[in-house]
């Protein structure tokens, strides 16, 4: 059973990495359930963390252990997915990807729904119409030949979209957005983003029918460069910037992409 | 105000419909240009006025008299009304689209236009009909420019 | 006719909601939408999921997706056919094997087409690596074959299928957990005539009556706990299957991919020893070199594996409790991990708070991929047994057994696997479809689901989800992961029974009908506990090591007896103590064309 | 984690009553930089705009008569305007200096990566140009006449 003794002991690797060392973390958690309330309410749960839990720890342990109605969305468990984008201590964030010790635990950590999409319950929010935006700027190739083998394309022209390939479509920029808060009629960062990237990429021939789509009273000119988006843009995308890059291919009239 | 109160987002009614002049386009652009130059109009104004003399209290009607009695200063006043009133007022319409909804925009957006109008007009009356002469002045020089006027 | 329930598209009949599509799809990770692509512009279909699509895991893979171009140097579809059937250990169904490989080129290059923005060579064309277990002219060095885009070939997969369903309007019904597979009996033989739903968003049941129906519901790595997978991957969908009596394929192979994080499982890409990284124990040494001295580092996973838990059993393990070793990428340069692996260089630095860049990350292996599932042809249709088919019934992906992987599968072949047999099942299922009639639905079809649904809700024992799905894991992680043996296979059966009698005395705290996820993680343990029985039946069935099942009691591999697919059948009371009452086994015989079983040497 | 945390006692019965808490709003939005002197920019150009309104009210009174202007302009040259003067001035200088800021942003490709040290630039010059301002002008308001 050579095996499965040495199993046994990689269970513990995380508790050999650093002394090993609980303490108690308070959360305080804006809760929400349409059945039951009238209005979303804050609630305390104390749980036993370590350093290198994370806010997902935290919250599978208070629904697995305390109480089992506490109501959020996640999956992959490592910032790939984009399910639990939600306002930890006021900053849009993936649970899965804050660290316990990169908090200050001496005070309650707050969390909340992300901002300006209809709250449904506790910490999950309606992401239709954010989805609807994305669909809107026609996030697809458009290109009309059909080459027998691969399209060539530059490694320099393929690096100029790399950036904005990396979204996950988690809604935490967009729902920092300030301009969105106010009505959301804002198409929003990352309708832009994922414009963006299929505006610069070379092999796409529907730039034009993007940049027409963003030129609009909703697009691209209502953002006010606030930053919030790329600072909480969990794959460190540089949204402000792509938002800026498409606004000059708007005034261009075509985006700026290497020849080759 | 909490989530569950405001409007869906993105809902169909305010989807883009195409416009030959696009004033958000142009707004920002506009926004841009006019910024540039006020920069220059502004602290350039603000330093004849208050720095320039030294003292806020010399600021009179005479003073203001003087000063317009320089087409120069004339034409930079222009162009300071017209660049900062027409900045500052497209910088509202942008605030009561933000913050403001349905019958009460429709309501903001007509007075601030309709006060922007009045305020050029006004304000370039005044500049351009501005007879430094109306009032009976102490200062000779200006005197004599008057004298020469008639 | 009276037996057979009577209604329109949209209605709703006592709270269940009713729709009627020619192809129904359950699933939208790669599978179900590269089906999705192929059924929806010719066919009235409908995908069900239970995760917005762009959540499904196959977002999380890394490497990349291989494919014979030969865009950087010399190399055959039949070489790499060769490495899969050499790669599963024999286990591979070789004709299965050659239209993967065959068909791996149109693959990528579908996917180019739709927009794929894959890394390039200096010519512009798809850059390719190596990836383990993919060579040259059968075995001589390792080859360029995955095609990849940066470490987020799978993101950008799902991305670009997802793009490509928005183009096509593809009709989603999202966060719709699939509970049941409806059959109807016709001729006194169950036919497949819909799916029941569960819609998250509000709690009522959802009844898909389709002609075609394709499973893609992806692994069940939750049954583990150090895993790879996803929360959300609990096997529902093989589940469903395995509820209705229909056989599992080779359920006792599962991989363990050598480079999880150390204790979190989270993983970290081949990718990164296909560029360069090495694998090393305590006193630095390549250890790889004196099990496999061709291909070292770049040896097939369950190798690799094996050898990492050799190494730490045997002492030379690395950390404080000498318990794991260590994956150098230092001597790549930050260029490289930064512009080459950028994804997982941060989730080392994220969640170890270890830099790649100037020291080694500490890994082990983690519960990776489901080998078996619910049996297939090559056209991706389910099997009823050995080979009759299940009219109108698909299934593809990981959930799949095709047999493509055997009893290990290579790295970049499931992405590949998700598009050339999601496309097949795709493909299939209108064809189907447009032949056909609706097979009609029986009276009240989701009775089973509300009375599983609301039996949850109502119940109120003393038992929590979350314990029993915790020692479930924990069981398995200790008794049928990397190394077997009769004993510890043992163990967990007797555990799992304990855990079912345990379940059935659970109660869930949320008792409301909107999002109740409370509600169904403890549906999902239900699935966890059938499939984790049934993978541990099958491994103590099997007294032989091959592939990613390595009994430590029968360290070899025998072809003599072993050289076949594992069947397993539902087939009395799942709740009987002893699980040979409910379980029982058979054999399929492996599809041999070029390639006779050869020991497999690195 | 692997010890097998005991689960509290009864489970169906511990259910923790909901410790609530007013302050339903949610909180408020810890943006950065970014965030704040858009804030800034808001307040500033609103209350740019407010002034010049009547500004240019007071202005036109040049073209009735010099009483009038200076009766009006009189009952500026109180402590309490020369305050409020200054407080324009140190409003114009952030505006006109964050909104040369936010054009650099837009016109230039190093501008959003260099936000955060603009906007402390801004802050930095506008320090500057209040340490010129104002105590010229507080001391012609409070000691002027
Ligand atoms: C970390 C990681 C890295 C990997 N790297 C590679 C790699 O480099 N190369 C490679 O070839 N392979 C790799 N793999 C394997 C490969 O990614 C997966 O096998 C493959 O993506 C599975 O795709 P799928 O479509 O079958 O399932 P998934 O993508 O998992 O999708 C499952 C879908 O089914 C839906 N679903 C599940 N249950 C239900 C239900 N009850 N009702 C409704 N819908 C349901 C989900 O919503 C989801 O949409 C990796 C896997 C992991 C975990
Ligand atoms: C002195 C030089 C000035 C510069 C460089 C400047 C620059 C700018 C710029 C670039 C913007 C656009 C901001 C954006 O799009 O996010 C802006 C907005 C604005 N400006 Fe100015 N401006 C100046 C003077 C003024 C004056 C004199 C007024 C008042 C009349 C004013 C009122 C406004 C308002 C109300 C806004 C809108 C704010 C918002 O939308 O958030 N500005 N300014
Ligand atoms: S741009 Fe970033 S924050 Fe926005 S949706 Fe994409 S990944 Fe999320
Ligand atoms: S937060 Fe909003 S205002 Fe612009 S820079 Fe980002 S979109
Ligand atoms: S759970 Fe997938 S991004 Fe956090």
């Amino acid at each position: 059973m050579a095996g499965a003794a040495t199993l046994e002991a990689v269970d513990n690797t995380a508790k050999a990495e650093a002394p090993i060392q609980a303490f108690t973390v308070t959360l305080n958690i804006r809760r929400y359930d349409p059945e039951k309330d009238a209005e979303p309410y804050w609630q305390d749960f104390d749980v036993e963390l370590y350093a290198t839990d994370r806010v997902l720890d935290a919250l599978h342990k208070i629904k697995w252990e305390q109480d089992g109605s506490l109501t959020f969305r996640r999956s992959c468990a490592h910032g790939i997915c984009g399910s639990d984008a939600m306002r930890i201590n006021g900053r849009n964030r993936l649970a899965c990807k804050t660290l316990i010790k990169d908090l200050d635990i001496s005070k309650p950590i707050y969390v909340e729904a992300i901002k300006g999409l209809p709250l449904e319950k506790d910490l999950i929010v309606d992401m239709d119409p954010f989805f609807a935006s994305y669909r809107e700027i026609q996030p697809f190739l458009i290109a009309s030949s059909k080459p027998d083998k691969e399209r060539i394309q530059s490694v320099a022209q393929r690096e100029r979209f790399d950036d904005t390939t990396k979204c996950i479509l988690c809604a935490a920029c967009t729902s920092s957005c300030p301009v969105f808060w106010t009505d959301g009629q804002y198409f929003g960062p990352a309708a832009i983003v994922n414009a963006h990237r299929f505006i610069f990429d070379s092999r796409d021939e529907a730039a034009n029918v993007r940049l027409d789509i963003l030129n609009d009273k909703e697009g691209v000119w209502r953002c006010r460069t606030t930053f919030n988006c790329s600072e909480a843009c969990p794959r460190g995308i540089e949204v402000t910037k792509a938002i800026a890059e498409v606004k000059a291919a708007v005034l261009r009239g075509k985006p700026d992409i290497p020849k080759k | 105000m909490s989530t569950q109160n405001i409007a869906a987002p993105r809902s169909p009614h305010l989807s883009h419909r195409k416009r030959r002049f696009n004033i958000e386009k142009w707004g920002w652009i506009y926004m841009r240009a006019s910024g540039v130059l006020l920069v220059v109009l502004v602290f350039g104004h603000l330093f004849y006025n208050l720095i320039f003399p030294g003292k806020v209290s010399i600021l009179d009607w005479a003073f203001v008299a003087g000063k317009l009695a320089d087409p120069i200063w004339i034409v930079w006043d222009l162009l300071l009304l017209w660049l900062a009133l027409i900045h500052g007022s497209n910088g509202m319409r942008t605030l009561i689209n933000d913050y403001a909804h349905g019958r009460f925009r429709t309501l903001l957006l007509w007075a601030l236009g309709a006060t922007t109008v009045v305020l050029l007009v006004l304000g370039t009356l005044v500049l351009t009909t501005f007879d430094p002469c109306i009032g009976g002045t102490d200062n000779a020089e200006f005197a004599a420019i008057c004298a020469a006027a008639q | 006719m009276s037996d057979y329930l009577e209604f329109e598209d949209g209605d709703v009949i006592d709270g269940v909601h009713y729709h009627r599509h020619d192809v129904v799809i359950v699933g939208a990770g790669g599978a179900g939408m590269r089906a999705a692509i192929e059924a929806a512009p010719r066919a009235n279909t409908a995908v069900i999921t239970k995760l917005y699509p762009t959540r499904s895991h196959t977002g999380a893979a890394q490497g990349g997706m291989a494919a014979a171009l030969a865009n950087v140097e010399e190399d055959s579809w039949e070489w790499h056919t060769f490495d899969t059937v050499k790669g599963g250990d024999y286990l591979v169904d070789q004709d299965a094997a050659e239209i993967l490989a065959k068909e791996a080129i149109d693959a990528v290059l579908d996917l180019e087409n739709m927009g794929l923005p894959f890394n390039r060579t200096p010519e512009g064309r798809i850059d390719q690596r190596r990836f383990g277990g993919h060579t040259r002219d059968h075995g001589k060095a390792p080859v360029r074959r995955a095609c990849y885009a940066a470490d987020r070939t799978g993101h950008m997969i799902l991305q670009t299928l997802f793009q490509n369903c928005v183009k096509l309007g593809v009709n989603f019904f999202n966060e719709y957990y699939a509970l049941d597979l409806v059959m109807t009996e016709v001729d006194g033989v169950p036919q497949p005539s819909g799916v029941v739903a569960y819609e998250l968003a509000t709690g009522e049941l959802h009844v898909f009556q389709g002609k075609s129906i394709v499973f893609a519901t992806g692994g069940f790595g939750k049954i583990y706990k150090t895993t790879s997978n996803a929360h959300t991957l609990t096997g529902d969908g093989v589940g469903i299957i395995w509820r209705k009596g229909l056989p599992l394929e080779d359920m006792e192979f599962f991989q363990f991919h050598p480079t999880g994080l150390a204790g979190l499982g989270i993983l970290l890409t081949e990718g990164a020893r296909g560029e360069g990284a090495i694998l090393r124990n305590a006193s630095g040494e390549r250890f790889m070199e004196r099990y496999a001295p061709t291909i070292k580092d770049l040896a097939p996973r369950d190798i690799v594996s094996r050898c990492m838990v050799q190494e730490v059993a045997e002492g030379r393990g690395a950390g404080p409790h000498k318990d794991y070793v260590l994956l150098d990428c230092t001597h790549l340069g930050a260029e490289v991990l930064e512009t080459k692996l950028p994804d997982i260089t941060e989730f080392a630095r994220t969640y170890l708070g270890v830099d790649p860049v100037v020291e080694p990350v500490p890994v082990m292996p983690t519960a990776h991929y489901a080998m078996g599932g619910i049996p297939t042809n090559v056209k991706a249709e389910v099997l009823r047994d050995n080979d009759t088919v299940v009219p109108g019934l698909y299934a593809a992906g990981e959930c799949a057994c095709v047999s493509v992987h055997g009893s290990n599968r290579l790295g970049t072949n499931s992405l590949l696997d998700i598009n050339v047999f999601g496309k097949r099942a795709g493909n299939n299922a209108v064809d189907y479809a447009s032949t056909v009639d609706f097979t009609p639905l029986p009276a009240d079809p989701a009775k089973a689901v509300r009375e599983l649904v609301e039996g949850l809700r109502d119940a109120s024992g003393t038992e929590r989800i979350a314990a029993l799905r915790k020692e479930l894991q924990d069981e398995m992680d200790r008794n049928a992961q990397v190394f077997r043996t009769d004993e510890s296979l043992a163990k967990v059966t007797e555990t799992i029974h304990e855990l079912r009698e345990r379940y059935k005395k659970v109660s869930i705290q949320d008792k409301g009908h909107r999002y109740n996820t409370d509600l169904l993680e403890a549906i999902e343990l239900g699935f966890l506990l059938d499939l984790a029985e049934v993978v541990v039946y099958s491994a103590k069935n099997r007294k032989e090591s091959r592939g990613g099942h390595m009994r430590d009691d029968y360290p070899k591999r025998d072809d003599e007896t072993y050289m076949k697919h594992t069947m397993a059948y539902l087939t009395g009371d799942p709740h009987s103590a002893d699980a040979a009452d409910h379980i029982s086994l058979d054999w399929k015989p492996v599809v041999i064309t070029n390639y006779q079983p050869m020991e497999r040497k690195y | 984690m692997t010890s097998q945390a005991a689960p509290p006692e009864s489970p169906a019965a511990s259910v923790p009553l909901p410790k609530k808490r007013k302050l339903p709003a949610g909180t408020l939005y810890r943006g950065r930089e970014g965030m704040w002197s858009w804030v800034l920019h808001r307040i500033t150009g609103t209350a740019i705009f407010f002034f010049l309104l009547v500004h240019i009210l007071d202005t036109s009174l040049i073209r009735i008569s010099p009483e009038a202007y200076d009766a009006v302009i009189g009952t500026y040259k109180t402590p309490i305007m020369g305050l409020g003067e200054t407080a324009l001035v140190a409003a114009i200088g952030l505006h006109a200096f964050n909104g040369l800021r936010i054009i650099f942003i837009d016109l230039f490709s190093w501008g959003p990566r260099a936000q955060k040290a603009m906007f402390w630039v801004v802050i930095g010059l506008w320090i500057v140009l209040l340490i010129g301002f104002v105590p010229r002008h507080l001391m012609v308001v409070f000691g002027g006449e």
